[in-house]
């Protein structure tokens, strides 16, 4: 059972140890991609153990629980680790054509590798420390990949995103010190029994707000995410789009976990916060994407809008609000991949991201036409997409708990949303190209066009599938809130029965 | 009696070096040269050694004198850097521009 | 009586690394600084850990004692040198003594 | 560096802080040290060397790129964690092999979690020198 | 528009399609006769209640049938008028899938499901409304038309979610059931408000109207299956939907009564304003939608009947006026009304057409239109509260409409030309004829023949509203002289009136319009204002400037934590310091003074020696308190970060180079000042906690038993928590490796 | 004890949080040092501090005698440096590359990723 | 220098015999494995500067320490008075030592005795910059350093025919 567990978090680390070794052979990408497959089958494995378990957990290094290092599996972080297994798969395959040599010599593949591997971690850790280990791993490689090609748009970017997720780190590792000095422990599932029990109840909701602003700088919400719009749209496209559709998504998740399973005491205080934050969050995130003319501009912008959509679902703290920001979670991570993908092969077919400077791709490139509009629509919450389904849920359980203005916020942004993508539409697919080029997927090689469509064309697949059955998707989280709600079963799993 | 006396002499032995230190922090805050300051924290970085050695001797654990001899291999790395920081630095003024490096 | 040798070797030792600290402080130019530093300071700690030596006793300790000290002796002065050298070739004049020239030394400042 | 005093005593100086950084890795598990302080140790060997006689001779003296050895050196340490899949054990259970065990004494120790050590010590160590090279190679 | 050779069967295939299923909703037509109704169900996502189910009854029949029949005709009809056109076949996917989601739409028993089909027609609409999206006004409009019923749509999910949670259910079979209980419930008026936000949008009620005269940028065929039979009655056909559930209360009658009214006449007003035929059918389009939201704000039996017949009424002859409009286009090159004449020599079939949807539209009797305006003057007749004045606003605007069916089916074809015309008119081919003569026909049919219509649609409408079929008034040509006989009459008088007088009233008509407050502009400066507020929030958060960043970010942690603390934590006690010895506070002197010697020193050495006094007294604190190995990884590190802060200074300038002289920043140190205060506050109260020791004690003694170490920290480094060393390891790595690129990556030169 | 430490803590943040908010990136990094040595001495200090004994066991028996030093906030202490020194490393790095990139090292002069003309002020 | 080895080995077999490791036991075992060397060396048939040099070296350590204190005292003596009876003074000084280890020993030392500073070595390698506290006669300061310690380094490291 404990191998269920580590196999995904292992895997990526092999891949990238192997892939960087061999990084002058062709082989070496060729790793990745194989080894991102199996990733995806490890993953698919846990998610089986756990459809059929509950919440498993494992101790590494065979040590009792709260003392070693226990990882953990509920639907949410199965789930999480299938996505991104998903993610990596799709952005290695496309990285074979929009890598160049350079980079891989460098390292790219490892890492790349390497944060998946942080970003595994991070999703079935159950313990604090070991969370601040992956988050560090996925930070500093996601610094390296952001400036990997070393344009003066990537480092000035890289500055603001470097600096500012370092003041995030720094408090989320005070915090664990703070935290370890009341309760004696760095589990989560024993601090979640611990943490009631410690008297300065005031000084417990001091230490959640640490760490509130702590994931919050990682998962971009307001007031506090500049540095995602001023470095996203920098990177590489493979590499953009596997920040957009992961990095936040881990402070998403880190938030959903602590403030589910750790700081549950005051919630009339941190909850209550978090709804502004999540109101405030979806609208500054949204008409800022509303002010830009660049593709990877706006979709940044989005990503901060839609961070608060699912802290919304974690404010609100009901079952159907919570299933909403696991859904939403699940669906931004392929949509927005996918969207950033799609910003890449546009730039290789029109040679600009900017609004003004391109065009003509609707007429010339239907089939990327229809690829970009699954997502786009998708993202942008038009039925039967999967987005939809996400806002969906989201709204009901707003107005479900009587929250007339987010439920109203909520709307009007996804209104906003649309106005972004369809300018998209307009301008890149609609509008004829301002030099009078026909930019068509058939001037690539067959090899590249394979490279570039395939992983666009499965996460679409994806986001259909999720659209029109979503079922499964649906009942999985509010099973998966619902674990949440009670983290019982979570506790129990890593510590047993309660003495 | 003369355990006493050898505590007496470390808690001396500590004070006297944190003299040192403080005097060498005056030295580094005050410069006014580069190589002033750099020769401040050498000295610094050998006052440690020292302080190791004292903390060696309080607490009866000779761990700490593995603190020392760390300090005693690898402390003038820092000051061989910053040194010839001030040297490329001038040899730079020259070459380049007047208020360089 | 040991630990009466190692008392002394302490108190002796920590005087030194004092006068090496107002050396450094009270000496006009910096290659002067640095002979107090170098020489008293490095003295000075060598004595301490010489004092620790004698009061742990044990060969093992000791060999570490030893070590340590002939680190310190290796090291001291290949970083004096460093700073000398950097010193002598930023262009710092020496300072000539209080009878030959009245001058403190002139020392460019750091503007870095 | 143009340093005849400090390349000669970089030749002494490299060797001491190499063999110092294995002694400290050694014995790590009881006594301070291990694979990090060991690591960093060598490594200083090579940023002084680089630092006295040039990157290109550090380069020559280490003959292995440095990156290679640290990313080694995380597969090591991962290999010795993934072993005590052999054993039937979790990830990172530490298997031990006591050469020449008797009654009353444990013998010579051999263990994964001395083999993650050295990972440890290869990762600091590659790390910190290619870091270096390639900053002294800036300027 | 190209050749007629048409696409070939690829272009028949939704015209086939679309025929089965008008087919198979003629079949249905004997059973909802009857008054039965079919329903099937699926489960979608029964974990949120929603079902893909389907009700056929009246309404809906009615509403397919119109949409399959009139969709068959445009398929058709589009198949040549645009054929050979290199975008058809996705044309024409469009347009196929646009009918299935507006008959999804109407035949949905679910109302998430409803919504489902609601949205899809509003995409499908966006690709063809943007059908010339080469145009910039192309694409204007599509945005424009998506934006205003996206708009209503988000605020119609918000109502259908209330309401399937008032009532229990999203499926409309229970909820027409609950009506009452609805209508007491608290949140009915905001469910109503919301409802309509939807539909008024939808269905371009006054004043979210503008969106759908410029929606005419599609191509023809579009507007007449869009604009005239089909999307813009979902609006409609959701009010009749809801209007068993939802009708009868004062805010429903008065909100759509008043919208209704005021858009029927607004619109026929306008329409006769419009120079192109299109825009002018546009406009009339908005006064027959204007209408039958009046009505559907009663529940006389006269007013539900008018409703239903009036429904299907403007279908017919709109549809056939709009592809009559297109085969002139077609053939003659221009929609200029001012223009065109004497097309009826070279287009008789078009023109015969053309006249026959005309005088239906007029309402000339014995057409089908003659008898919706009669039962329209009845319902308005019906009205409870100001009868007089509705009728005479739909008199008003039945005479406007009389002039307008003048200009666009008269005008063109019997009158002279009076310019130009870009090509010389000759006759569309029969697929296009096909839709509008046939449409008309019908017209004419049904009114000769009403009977036809009032058993297999009128009546069972009528009883899926009202519930039964009792209250459906008779479809009849005479009625006697009544009081909408009379009505009528007036219409006629006062119509041709305008017909005649009608260009000199445009002239009017358009200083008016210059004046009065332009919607479609309002549009722009709505976008205008979103922009330029967007751009005004964006810049002042995202300023750019790293140090604001990093300001609101401390700001943040300091509101955060520091606000927490005066909300909900006890001032910590005065700390203990009995414990505290000389040493340790020169310990921490040299740590304080090393720090502050940072902050202040404006030399970049005396900065680097100054952090490593910093990290030489933490080192020492490490070192009393214990903590050999972290002492030496301290310092070692240490070590390292002076050689390497070294080496890259030997390339970057002084910290405050000529000419910047650091201004004394009071703003920064008060915040660092408080922060470092709440940092302090915080660390004592977590000190002040009795501490837990377990997990320490459980290392100590098993560190040498079971992990064979005697340094603890290390077999804990190694052993107890090996993955996380593992994880830091991989940090390392990474951290040179990146470094490493980052140093050797070349730089792309920027355009 | 702690309760010193907790003062000198607050000086280090304090400190470190007003180079931060320089205009010269590298002061930044010399904060960015200052604040991770904050942060390591606040998990040692919340771990509790005790004089002198480090958590060794010595040769020949099962467990420290007496009271030692609490080993864990020393494992976490000692990962977090590394991890640290890590970052600090690839910041300064970059910051370096900023200036050869970019010419300057004033954080209010690096505007290309957000040019003036569409974030400015 | 396999007779260090084997002085080594001599050494501590003797440390052994005699029950362990301690400074008497290792100290005395190289004194006594030292000697027995010496009179052996007829019968290997191999001349060694081996014996000679291991006096040259503990000269050079006992000569060492004992500038180091004569010194230490003049300079702590200038340090804790008022004035500076100090005349320094940069010296060159021409170096005859050819090995690398050899200048290292010499600066060293040099650095190492209070009064003298070892600054710089000249890229030729002949001569050595020295900042001296006391340089009232600076001939005199270099004559006293070649004779000197310079001298005893020589010996100590320098192979000679
Ligand atoms: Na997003
Ligand atoms: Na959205």
């Amino acid at each position: 059972m404990t191998w269920a567990l580590a196999t995904p978090l292992v895997l990526p680390f092999l891949t990238a140890v192997a892939a960087f070794l061999l990084r002058a052979h062709p082989s070496g990408r060729r790793i990745s991609v194989a080894g991102n497959a199996v990733l995806l089958i490890a993953a698919g494995l846990l998610m089986k153990d756990v459809l059929s378990e509950g919440v498993i957990a494992g101790q590494m290094g065979g040590w009792p629980a709260p003392f070693g290092i226990t990882l953990v599996a509920d639907f949410l972080g199965a789930v999480m680790v299938v996505i991104t297994a998903i993610t990596a798969l799709a952005v290695s395959i496309f990285a074979l054509t929009d890598i160049d040599e350079r980079a891989e010599e460098l390292g790219y593949h490892a890492l790349f590798n390497v944060l998946i591997g942080g970003v595994t971690g991070a999703f079935i850790t159950g313990d604090l420390f070991n969370l601040y280990v992956w988050f560090e791993v996925m930070l500093i490689s996601s610094f390296g990949l952001l400036v990997l090609g070393g344009s003066k748009e990537q480092i000035d970017g890289g500055v603001k995103y470097v600096t500012l997720n370092l003041i995030s780190t720094i408090l989320f590792l005070s915090g664990i010190g703070l935290l370890y000095g009341m309760t004696g422990t760095l589990n989560l599932a024993d601090l979640s029994r611990s943490l009631p029990m410690v008297e300065n109840q005031g000084l417990v909701s001091v230490i959640a707000m640490m760490f509130m602003v702590a994931f919050g700088v990682k998962a971009a919400v307001f007031p506090l995410f500049f540095w995602l719009p001023a470095s996203y749209h920098t990177p590489a496209f493979a590499v953009s789009a596997v920040f957009a559709g992961l990095l936040t998504k881990v402070g998403v998740y880190a938030l959903i976990r602590m403030f589910t399973l750790v700081f549950v005491g005051d919630t009339g205080l941190t909850h209550q916060i978090l709804l502004w934050v999540a109101g405030f969050t979806m609208v500054t995130g949204v008409l800022g994407a509303a002010a830009q003319n660049e593709i990877r501009k706006i979709l940044s912008f989005h990503i901060v809008s839609q961070i608060g959509y699912m802290i919304l679902g974690l404010a609100l703290m009901t079952p159907l609000a919570l299933a909403g920001a696991v859904f939403y979670l699940v669906h931004h991570i392929i949509v927005k991949a996918n969207l950033f993908l799609i910003a890449g092969v546009a730039n290789r077919l029109t040679g600009s991201n900017e609004l003004g400077r391109i065009g003509g791709l609707y007429k010339s490139a239907p089939l990327l036409a229809v690829l970009f509009l699954i997502p786009a629509f998708s993202l942008a919450g038009f039925p039967p997409l999967s987005g939809f389904w996400a806002k969906y849920v989201l709204v009901a359980a707003a107005l479900e708990d009587r929250g007339w203005i987010i439920a109203g916020v909520a709307l009007v942004v996804g209104l906003l949303t649309i106005y972004s993508m369809t300018k998209i539409w307009a301008e890149a697919f609609w509008k004829p190209h301002p030099d009078g080029i026909e930019p068509a997927l058939s001037g690539l090689a067959p090899r590249v066009r394979a490279h570039l469509l395939i992983p666009v064309a499965g996460l679409a697949l994806l986001t259909l599938v999720i659209g029109f059955l979503p079922e499964p998707f649906v009942a999985f989280a509010e099973a998966a809130a619902a674990q949440l709600l009670d983290p019982t079963a979570y506790v129990t799993a890593v510590l047993g029965e309660a003495p | 009696m003369t355990g006493n006396l050898l505590d007496i002499a470390t808690n001396l032995g500590f004070i006297m070096v944190f003299l040192t230190v403080a005097l060498a922090l005056w030295r580094l805050a005050v410069g006014p040269s580069l190589p002033d300051r750099v020769v401040a924290l050498d000295m610094m970085t050998v006052a440690i050694a020292a302080f190791c050695g004292l903390a060696a001797v309080l607490t009866g654990d000779a761990a700490f004198l593995d603190v020392a001899l760390v300090l005693a291999l690898v402390g003038f790395l820092a000051t061989v850097a910053l040194a010839r920081f001030a040297e490329r630095r001038v040899i730079r003024r020259e070459g380049e521009e007047e208020n360089g490096g | 009586m040991s630990d009466v040798i190692a008392a002394l070797l302490i108190l002796f030792g920590g005087a030194m690394t004092v006068f090496a600290g107002l050396g450094i402080v009270r000496m006009p130019d910096v290659f002067i600084r640095m002979h107090a530093a170098t020489k008293v300071g490095t003295l000075g700690t060598g004595l301490i850990i010489g004092g620790a030596a004698v009061h742990f006793g044990d060969p093992g300790v000791v060999i570490r004692c030893v070590l340590i000290v002939f680190f310190l002796l290796l090291t001291a002065p290949i970083g004096a040198h460093m700073i000398g050298r950097a010193a002598l070739r930023s262009g710092i004049e020496p300072w000539k003594g209080e009878t030959g020239q009245m001058d403190v030394a002139k020392a460019p400042a750091d503007k870095t | 560096m143009n340093s005849i005093i400090l390349r000669a005593g970089t030749r002494y100086l490299a060797v001491l802080l190499l063999v110092f950084s294995l002694y400290m890795l050694i014995r790590g598990h009881n006594e301070p040290g291990g694979g990090f302080i060991g690591g960093l140790i060598g490594s200083t060997g090579f940023v002084l060397y680089a630092i006295a006689c040039g990157t290109a001779d550090a380069r020559r003296a280490l003959r292995i790129l440095p990156q290679n050895i640290a990313m080694a050196g995380l597969g090591i340490a991962l290999l010795s964690g993934i072993a005590a899949a052999i054993f039937g054990d979790a990830l990172f259970t530490g298997q031990w092999l006591f050469i020449g065990e008797t009654e009353t004494d444990k013998g010579l120790p051999l263990s994964t979690v001395l083999i993650f050590d050295i990972g440890v010590y290869l990762v600091v160590f590659g790390s910190i020198i290619s870091l270096v090279f390639a900053m002294e190679e800036e300027i | 528009m190209t050749d007629a050779r048409g696409n070939g069967p690829v272009g028949l295939v939704p015209v086939a399609i679309a025929a089965a299923l008008f087919l198979w909703f003629l079949s249905m037509i004997p059973a909802i006769a009857e008054g039965s109704t079919l329903r099937v169900a699926w489960d979608w996502v029964p974990s949120l209640g929603i079902a893909l189910s389907f009700l056929v009854d009246g309404l809906s029949l009615t509403f397919a049938l119109l949409i399959s029949g009139i969709g068959a005709l445009v398929l058709l009809y589009s198949n040549t008028y645009l054929a050979g056109h290199p975008q058809f076949a996705r044309f024409a996917l469009f347009l196929t899938s646009f009918m299935l989601a507006m008959l999804g739409l109407v035949l949905a028993d679910n109302l998430i499901a409803l919504f489902v089909f609601w949205e899809l027609t509003t995409i499908t609409s966006y690709l063809l409304i943007g059908f010339g999206h080469e145009t910039e006004k192309g694409r204007r409009s599509a945005l424009q038309a998506l934006f205003v019923t996206g708009a209503g749509a988000l605020a119609l999910l918000a109502g259908f979610i209330l309401l399937g949670f008032t009532a229990g259910s999203f499926e409309l079979s229970v909820i027409l059931a609950e009506g009452d209980t609805l209508k007491a419930h608290a949140l009915y008026l905001p469910i109503l408000i919301l409802v309509l936000a939807g539909t008024f949008t939808k269905s371009a009620q006054f004043p979210f109207h503008f969106w759908l005269p410029n929606a005419m940028a599609a191509p023809t065929p579009v507007s007449a299956f869009l604009h005239s039979a089909t999307m813009v009655k979902a609006g409609v056909y959701l009010m009749a939907r809801l209007h068993p559930a939802m009708a009868g209360t004062d805010a429903w009658f008065w909100s759509l009564t008043i919208a209704g009214a005021f858009t029927a006449l607004f619109a026929s007003v306008l329409a006769l304003r419009q120079p192109d035929l299109k825009q002018a059918l546009a406009y009339t389009t908005l006064m027959a939608l204007g209408t039958l939201t009046l009505f559907l704000g009663q529940e006389s039996g006269y007013a539900i009947t008018a409703f239903a017949t009036f429904l299907v009424v403007h279908s017919l002859y709109k549809a056939a006026l709009f592809l009559v409009v297109g085969c002139i286009d077609y053939s003659s090159g221009t929609r200029e009304a001012d223009i065109l004449g004497g097309l009826a020599r070279a287009m008789p079939v078009t023109a015969l057409a053309a006249g026959l949807a005309a005088l239906s539209m007029a309402g000339f009797p014995p057409f089908l239109g003659f008898i919706g305006k009669e039962l329209k003057y009845a319902g308005a007749l019906a009205i409870g509260s100001e009868p007089l004045l509705v009728a005479a606003a739909l008199v008003a605007a039945n005479a406007l409409m009389l002039a307008v069916a003048g200009v666009v089916a008269f005008r063109p074809f019997w009158r002279p030309a009076r310019g130009m015309l870009p090509r010389t008119p000759k006759e569309a081919p029969w697929p296009m004829l096909a839709g509008p003569v046939i449409l008309a026909a019908l017209g004419a049919l049904f009114g000769l023949q009403p009977d036809i219509l009032q058993i297999a649609l009128i009546d069972p409408t009528v009883a899926a509203l009202l519930g039964s079929t009792e209250d459906a008034k008779e479809l009849k040509l005479w009625a006697g002289v009544n009081l909408p006989l009379i009505l009528s009459v007036m219409t006629v008088a006062l119509g041709l009136a305008l017909y005649v007088f009608h260009r000199g009233l445009r002239a009017a008509l358009a200083r008016a319009d210059a004046a009065a407050p332009n919607f479609d502009r309002g549009w722009d400066r709505f976008l205008g204002g979103l922009k330029g507020f967007a751009a005004w929030q964006t810049r002042t958060i995202q300023t750019g400037v790293l140090r604001r960043y990093i300001f609101l970010t401390f700001a943040t942690v300091l509101l955060a934590i520091g606000g927490t603390m005066v909300l909900r934590m006890p001032f910590p006690a005065m700390p203990d310091l009995s414990d505290v010895s000389w040493k340790n506070v020169a310990l921490m002197l040299v740590t304080i003074a090393g720090a502050v010697l940072t902050a202040v020193t404006r030399s970049r050495i005396g900065a680097m020696a100054a952090l490593g006094v910093v990290g030489i007294g933490v080192a020492m604190i490490f070192i009393v308190f214990g903590a050999p190995d972290v002492a030496i990884t301290q310092l070692l590190v240490e070590t390292l970060v002076v050689v390497l802060v070294a080496v890259a200074l030997l390339r970057l300038p002084t910290l405050d180079p000529a000419g910047t002289r650091q201004k004394r920043r009071i703003g920064d140190a008060i915040m660092a000042g408080l922060v470092g205060l709440v940092v302090t506050l915080t660390l004592l109260a977590v000190i002040d906690t009795p501490f837990d020791r377990r997990l320490t004690d459980y290392f100590e003694v098993t560190s040498w038993p079971e992990a064979f170490g005697r340094n603890i920290v290390n077999v804990i480094l190694v052993d107890f928590r090996a993955l996380d060393t593992f994880g830091e390891i991989a940090v390392v790595v990474i951290a040179a490796l990146s470094a490493y690129a980052l140093l050797r990556t070349t730089t792309k030169a920027k355009p | 004890m702690e309760a010193l430490l907790a003062i000198t803590i607050g000086v280090l943040v304090a400190t470190a949080v007003y180079l931060m908010l320089a205009r010269n990136v590298l002061r930044f990094i010399f904060g960015l040092v200052l604040i991770s040595n904050a942060a390591n001495l606040t998990i040692f200090t919340a771990g509790r501090l005790t004089e002198g004994k480090p958590p060794l066991i010595e040769i020949g028996a099962e467990a420290p005698e007496g009271v030692v030093a609490n080993a864990l906030p020393q494992a976490l202490v000692l990962t977090a440096i590394v991890i640290g020194f890590g970052l600090f490393a690839f910041a300064l790095v970059l910051m370096f590359r900023a200036y050869t990139t970019l010419g300057t090292l004033d954080s209010d002069e690096m505007r290309v990723a957000e040019p003036r003309q569409e974030g400015g002020s | 220098m396999s007779y260090f080895a084997a002085n080594m080995f001599l050494a501590a077999a003797w440390a052994i015999f005699f029950g362990g490791f301690t400074w008497l036991t290792v100290l005395s075992g190289f004194a006594v494995g030292y000697g027995a060397l010496w009179l052996l060396q007829p019968l290997t048939g191999v001349r060694s500067t081996y014996f000679k040099r291991v006096w040259y070296w503990l000269k050079l350590l006992v000569m060492f320490h004992y500038e180091l204190l004569v010194s230490s005292v003049q300079v702590l003596w200038d340090i804790v008075t008022p004035t500076h009876r100090a005349r320094p003074a940069i010296l060159e000084m021409p170096l005859d030592t050819k090995t690398d280890t050899g200048i290292l020993l010499v600066t060293n030392l040099i650095s190492l005795t209070p009064g003298t500073l070892s600054l710089d070595v000249s890229d030729d390698r002949k001569t050595l910059k020295i900042h001296a506290m006391f340089a009232d006669d600076p001939e005199e300061v270099c004559r006293a350093l070649k004779s000197g310690m310079e001298r005893w380094v020589i010996d100590a490291v320098e192979e000679r025919a």
